[in-house]
């Protein structure tokens, strides 16, 4: 475990803010394609995020755990950019992304779920996720007239349905499916578009047993040819299908490193309240 | 939410369990119905929109023909006239759910324009009505500038002082002819009679009722209209996904205010003046229900409502003293029993028909899916791939 | 000085107008998240209809507002009953922001037009409650009727304040205004609520336009504007904050007949609009504007 | 615990949206100071049981609590008759203090008193959730989950319950915070506290239930006595 500069390594001199945060060691095989340094966010005083540092890989799948209000949905919305950051930088690609919209940082390659499902009601599930593959987002809305991208970004979006095992369900609106069908729906929702990363917070949350294997299984296999980051309090999904695990406290990085350390961790200990009982 | 599982929880669990047997349940549930979606993929070429444009035209003016010039056809072009209004309202209110309360606002930008533009300038009607929609999308741009930052509920209330003080100022100004308002706005094409001229006028203002429609329709069945849907919905899952909200707002704005402009110069042209009532609260009351009654979200049912109320409210005396009370009745009716309006409740009688079509599809389709499906398991994003 | 201090009146008068019915939407839609676009046609009818009662049916004064304070708060009763019970106790019609505007909007569409068949088109104006030539104090002169609009407004401000400020069931109906089911679980009863509300405010509006039509007098038509002021000074104060919507009123007010007194007469209220549409564009958040209401 | 006289009874609920029947004639009856879990996957009606009983969803069937029998589609009455729902995802007024959160837990025996005065009657339930002191001022909405979860939970002791319906209180919970809302609920079976609990999870049921019932498509299956 080595720790991560408060300051992006070409950014120097930058006075690092106290706290230094641990991460994955990036190779030059696997370069960083997500990254914050320092990050920091508090909302009426209290410190959710608290100079935080870490750095995703290309590809693999990675636990976010920790209690509740340690900050990890905060930090997930930093990373997204739907909250902007106190202090602190994010990087996307090593380009310097602090400043960036949610929307472009969606548009350059990080997506994310929500803990509540967020679903147009009414809509198949099929526009649900078409509406996320536009080839051309930006297209101006009068350029539909000559080229309206919904049949081939429908194709896509059936397909990507298709890949989680949920493409007979595409024609159906989404108010009646199953909590199950919608996280799925709301997964194809954010693969569609071919993210670098995905940012999944909570996604079994409500789930059973049986249909949480289903979503890990998905999960691992979407985790092949990219970086997810699962928010999870299913310790035992998490670590059985993650390879490299961080833990929050109190909005701080408590730990960073692989599965089996963790399991003999402090913190899995005190996630797991072992010490009560 | 959890408690309608029950309906389809047996398809989504057999799918889920045999992961990507998707084929297998597909054809195997009786309620879940690919051959829909897949046909959707299937026919690349959308013809609704252009259907739509020339069969509004057509009939609109074999209709208007029809009435030669009586006053029920100069009843008819006024209504033509709100409909292009309602049209662009349906994509703005319904469609994108942008509570925005300014259309009688550019609806007077359109007249007054019209107007200004011919009796003081001395345009014809055709460059009038260019250099109006011009006008109106550079105010549109200046204020929907403004506008569009505010979030939905402070956007109706700034919009919705907008009518009050325009009002004003048109009433204030002589230029504008102020309560009198501007006599003498010329035809969109005049004939040898007032009844021919009434036909030809009607006729354009039809072609350009039937140029609106086509528009709106081709733009929210397109996939800026899903993106559309999607912020509408809920923004924040909106820019997750990689919309712009401030250009999407901005443009829809936009649309809907050049529309409106445009149902002004068709007014103007068709009774020949323009006065400050096009720009009154009423005025903005009366475009609400066209909209509202109908269902907010059916162009179909814009223009026909816009076309139909304009008849009652002029036609019997009754009606047009008692207007206040009907419509308000209406409108609380409508709210309360039907939010989609009548159109809603229509396409609830005609969905039943369109999943027997959906279902006798889904054979056919469910081999489609084997000699597709059979990759999809395999890396999320792959799938995708392959199906572009 | 003397044309500033009568200004000043004259403003603070007006002011009365705008914070009262401001106050009255703002109570309203802090405890349902509808805004009240009918309060300005209440205080219609309660002006037009303590004139009628009085002037050509021959009541006695107290008793002319008595009845007609009671058909208004019936009638809003029957609203609620009829409307707002199914909307949103029921879950039936139409929601979000839509509803925000369109249920009140309807009933005030239906009293317009009732008032307009029940009493034609001219203008009336109830007697005043207060009769007497304008208090002058050296050479500042106000009218009775302006002493009592704020007055009432102050009053009416201060007792709503209080109510949600230092009550449980002020408390109790903020709640309602935030979660429907998270009230009802404890037992609150937000329709009852609602209603209660509703009425009052009703009645409320009602009280004032008899205050205040001696000043300016009413036509049926007089409704949409003044529930328009209210809107305005309502937004002043985040929709939600009685109080505040008093105090802006009376800013307003003042503002309003100074820029009229010292700059024009004609434009004045333009600039107030566009004073209210800044604030709503710039600095949405500090109207607690940010999100929708549920 | 061996259950004394009945507390809760339900008889025979049944819950329909529309077409569709969520709950299907639900019978059971808990004893009290008895703790039931029922179990069971989602979907299957169990949220509907609990919000009919609360009287919050229109029902068919009788609900009696202690006797006296609650009538239908009034939670007033219900909370009168010492019946309290912890919901599903908490419903706390996101824009009031985490004090008023908790205050208005006791309207149904406060309304007619100042906030003060209210209160000081409720304050005592902090003690059962020391980490909400600290937070009381705080906006409720700006809580994390957990704290959330803890002010509800406070919210409801505010009531004075005498029966405690709780719909999936650990729900998006960390296993240590859930475990801390567990050994509370452990602490609440050993009072005569009557609690009808609602848990996807039946490990964490097994934890306090004296009695499990597992509900599928709406209908309750054959009770069956827990290890607990």
């Amino acid at each position: 475990m080595e720790t991560v500069p408060e300051t992006p390594p070409e950014a120097t001199g930058a006075a690092g803010i106290a706290g230094a945060g641990l991460t994955v060691p990036a190779t030059a095989a696997d370069p960083v394609v997500l990254a914050c340094y320092g990050v920091t966010k508090s909302y009426g005083g209290v410190l959710a995020v608290d100079s935080v540092s870490l750095e995703v890989p290309r590809r693999g799948l990675f636990g976010l755990c920790g209690f509740n209000g340690a900050g990890k949905s905060t930090l997930f919305n930093l990373l997204a950019g739907s909250v902007r950051a106190d202090s602190g930088s994010v990087r996307i690609d090593g380009r310097d992304a602090t400043e960036w919209s949610a929307m472009r940082r969606a548009r350059s390659g990080v997506a994310r779920t929500w803990q509540t499902v967020r679903l147009a009601h009414g809509r198949t599930a099929l526009d649900n996720v078409a509406a996320a593959c536009l080839r051309d987002p930006g297209q101006w809305i009068l350029g539909s007239l000559w080229r309206p991208q919904a049949a081939p970004a429908r194709e896509r979006a059936w397909a990507a349905l298709e890949s989680l095992g949920i493409g007979h369900l595409g024609a159906r609106p989404v108010d009646g499916m199953t909590l199950e069908a919608q996280r799925l729906t709301e997964l194809a929702r954010a693969l569609v578009g071919e993210p670098k990363v995905l940012l999944a917070d909570e996604p079994a949350s409500g789930l059973s047993a049986t249909q949480r294997t289903v979503l890990a299984e998905a999960l691992t296999t979407i985790s092949a040819d990219r970086a997810v980051v699962v928010v999870e309090h299913d310790l035992d999904m998490l670590t059985s299908i993650s390879e490299h695990m961080w833990a929050m406290v109190e909005g701080r990085l408590a730990y960073s490193g692989d599965v089996e350390t963790f399991r003999s961790s402090p913190v899995y200990a005190g996630l797991r309240g072992i010490e009560q009982g | 939410m959890s408690e309608p599982a029950a309906t389809d929880r047996g398809t989504i669990e057999s799918s889920a369990a045999t992961g990507p047997a998707g084929p297998a349940a597909a054809a195997a549930s009786p309620a879940g119905s690919p051959g829909a979606a897949a046909a959707h993929q299937v026919r690349r070429h959308d013809p609704v929109p252009l259907a739509a444009a020339v069969g509004i035209t057509i009939i609109g003016g074999l209709v208007l023909a029809a009435m030669n010039g009586s006053y029920l056809g100069l009843t008819v072009t006024t209504g033509v006239g709100y409909a292009v209004v309602t049209t662009g309202m349906v994509l703005q209110l319904g469609y994108s759910r942008q509570l925005a309360f300014s259309q009688s606002v550019f609806m007077g930008v359109g007249a007054y324009g019209t107007g200004v533009l011919e009796t003081k300038y001395g345009f014809n009607s055709a460059e009038s009505l260019l250099a109006v929609i011009a006008l109106a999308t550079v105010v549109s741009l200046l204020i929907g500038a403004v506008v569009t930052r505010a979030p939905g509920l402070a956007l109706a209330l700034a919009t919705l002082l907008l009518p009050l003080f325009i009002y004003q100022l048109a009433t204030y100004s002589s230029w504008l002819g102020s309560f009198s308002g501007i006599d003498g706005v010329l035809p969109f094409w005049s004939g040898p009679s007032y009844e021919s001229t009434l036909v030809r006028s009607g006729i354009i203002s039809v072609l350009l009722l039937g140029l609106a429609a086509g528009l709106v329709l081709r733009v929210m069945r397109s996939g800026v209209g899903l993106q559309l849907m999607a912020m509408s919905e809920d923004e924040r899952l909106g820019e997750s996904i990689g919309v712009s909200l401030r250009q999407r707002r901005l443009e829809v704005f936009v649309l809907g205010s050049v529309l409106a402009a445009v149902g002004g110069a068709v007014l103007a042209s068709a009774q020949g003046l323009v006065t400050p009532d096009v720009l009154s609260e009423s005025a903005e009351i009366t475009l609400l229900l066209m909209v509202f009654v109908p269902g907010r979200k059916s162009v179909a049912g814009a223009i026909i409502g816009a076309i139909v109320i304009e008849y009652l409210t002029t036609s019997t005396s009754f009606i047009s003293t008692n207007l206040g009370i009907i419509e308000g009745i209406i409108l609380l009716l409508i709210l309360l029993v039907e939010p989609d309006g009548v159109a809603g409740a229509v396409a609830r009688l005609l969905g039943r028909r369109t999943d027997r079509w959906a279902a006798s599809l889904r054979s056919w389709s469910a081999a489609r899916f084997r000699e597709r499906g059979g990759r999809g398991a395999r890396g999320g994003g792959n799938g995708a791939r392959d199906a572009t | 000085m003397s044309e500033f201090l009568n200004l000043l009146a004259a403003g603070l008068t007006s002011g009365g107008i705008y914070g009262i019915f401001g106050a009255c939407l703002a109570v309203w839609f802090r405890v349902c998240n509808v805004l009240n676009l009918a309060v300005g046609d209440f205080a219609m009818l309660g002006a037009i209809g303590t004139a009628r009662l009085v002037q050509t049916d021959h009541l006695p004064f107290l008793a002319g507002i008595v009845v007609d304070l009671a058909a208004v708060g019936l009638i809003a009763w029957l609203f609620d009953r009829l409307v707002l019970h199914f909307a949103f106790d029921r879950g039936a019609g139409a929601h979000g922001i839509v509803g925000v505007f369109f249920y009140t909007f309807g009933l005030s569409l239906i009293l317009e037009g009732a008032a307009r068949a029940v009493f034609g088109t001219d203008v009336y104006g109830a007697p005043a409650i207060w009769s007497g030539p304008a208090l002058a104090i050296a050479d500042f002169h106000v009218q009775r009727a302006g002493v009592l609009v704020i007055a009432l407004a102050i009053v009416s401000g201060l007792v709503l304040w209080a109510y949600l400020r230092f009550t449980v069931s002020g408390r109790a109906a903020s709640a309602c205004g935030e979660s429907v089911l998270g009230s009802r679980i404890v037992g609150i009863d937000s329709a009852l609520f609602r209603r209660r509300i509703f009425i009052v405010t009703a009645v409320l509006a009602a009280l004032f336009g008899i205050v205040e039509s001696p000043i300016t007098g009413f036509t049926y038509l007089s409704g949409p504007t003044v529930s328009l002021i209210g809107v305005v000074a309502a937004g002043f104060a985040a929709f939600r904050r009685p109080g505040r919507a008093v105090v802006a009123g009376l800013v307003i007010g003042v503002a309003e007949a100074m820029l009229g007194g010292y700059v024009s007469t004609t434009y004045n209220d333009v600039l107030l609009y566009a004073a209210l549409f800044g604030i709503i564009i710039l600095r949405p958040e500090v109207l607690g504007l940010g999100a929708e209401p549920a | 615990m061996p259950a004394g006289a009945a507390a809760l009874e339900v008889e025979s609920v049944s819950v329909s949206y529309g077409k569709l029947v969520a709950v299907e004639s639900v019978t059971l009856s808990v004893g009290v100071g008895e703790c039931v879990a029922v179990i069971g996957p989602n979907g299957h009606g169990k949220s509907s049981l609990v919000t009919a009983v609360a009287g919050l969803v229109r029902r068919g069937g009788t609900v009696r609590a202690f006797g006296e029998t609650l009538p239908v589609g009034s939670p007033r009455a219900a909370v009168r008759a010492g019946l309290i729902l912890v919901p599903e995802r908490r419903h706390l007024y996101p824009e009031l203090t985490t004090r008023d959160n908790i205050m208005l837990g006791s309207y149904s025996r406060t309304r007619r008193l100042r906030a003060r005065q209210a209160w000081e009657d409720v304050s005592g339930v902090i003690d059962m959730f020391p980490e909400l002191g600290r937070l009381l001022d705080q906006k409720a909405g700006t809580l994390s989950g957990g704290q959330q979860q803890m002010a509800a939970l406070a919210r409801a002791m505010a009531a004075a319950p005498r029966i405690l319906l709780l719909d999936e209180p650990c729900l998006g919970l960390a296993e240590a915070v859930a475990r801390r809302v567990y050994d509370w609920l452990g602490a609440m079976t050993e009072t005569d506290m009557t609690i009808l609990l609602v848990e996807e999870n039946p490990a964490h049921a097994i934890l306090v239930a004296d009695r499990v019932v597992r509900m599928y498509k709406g209908l309750v299956e054959r009770p069956e006595v827990s290890s607990a």
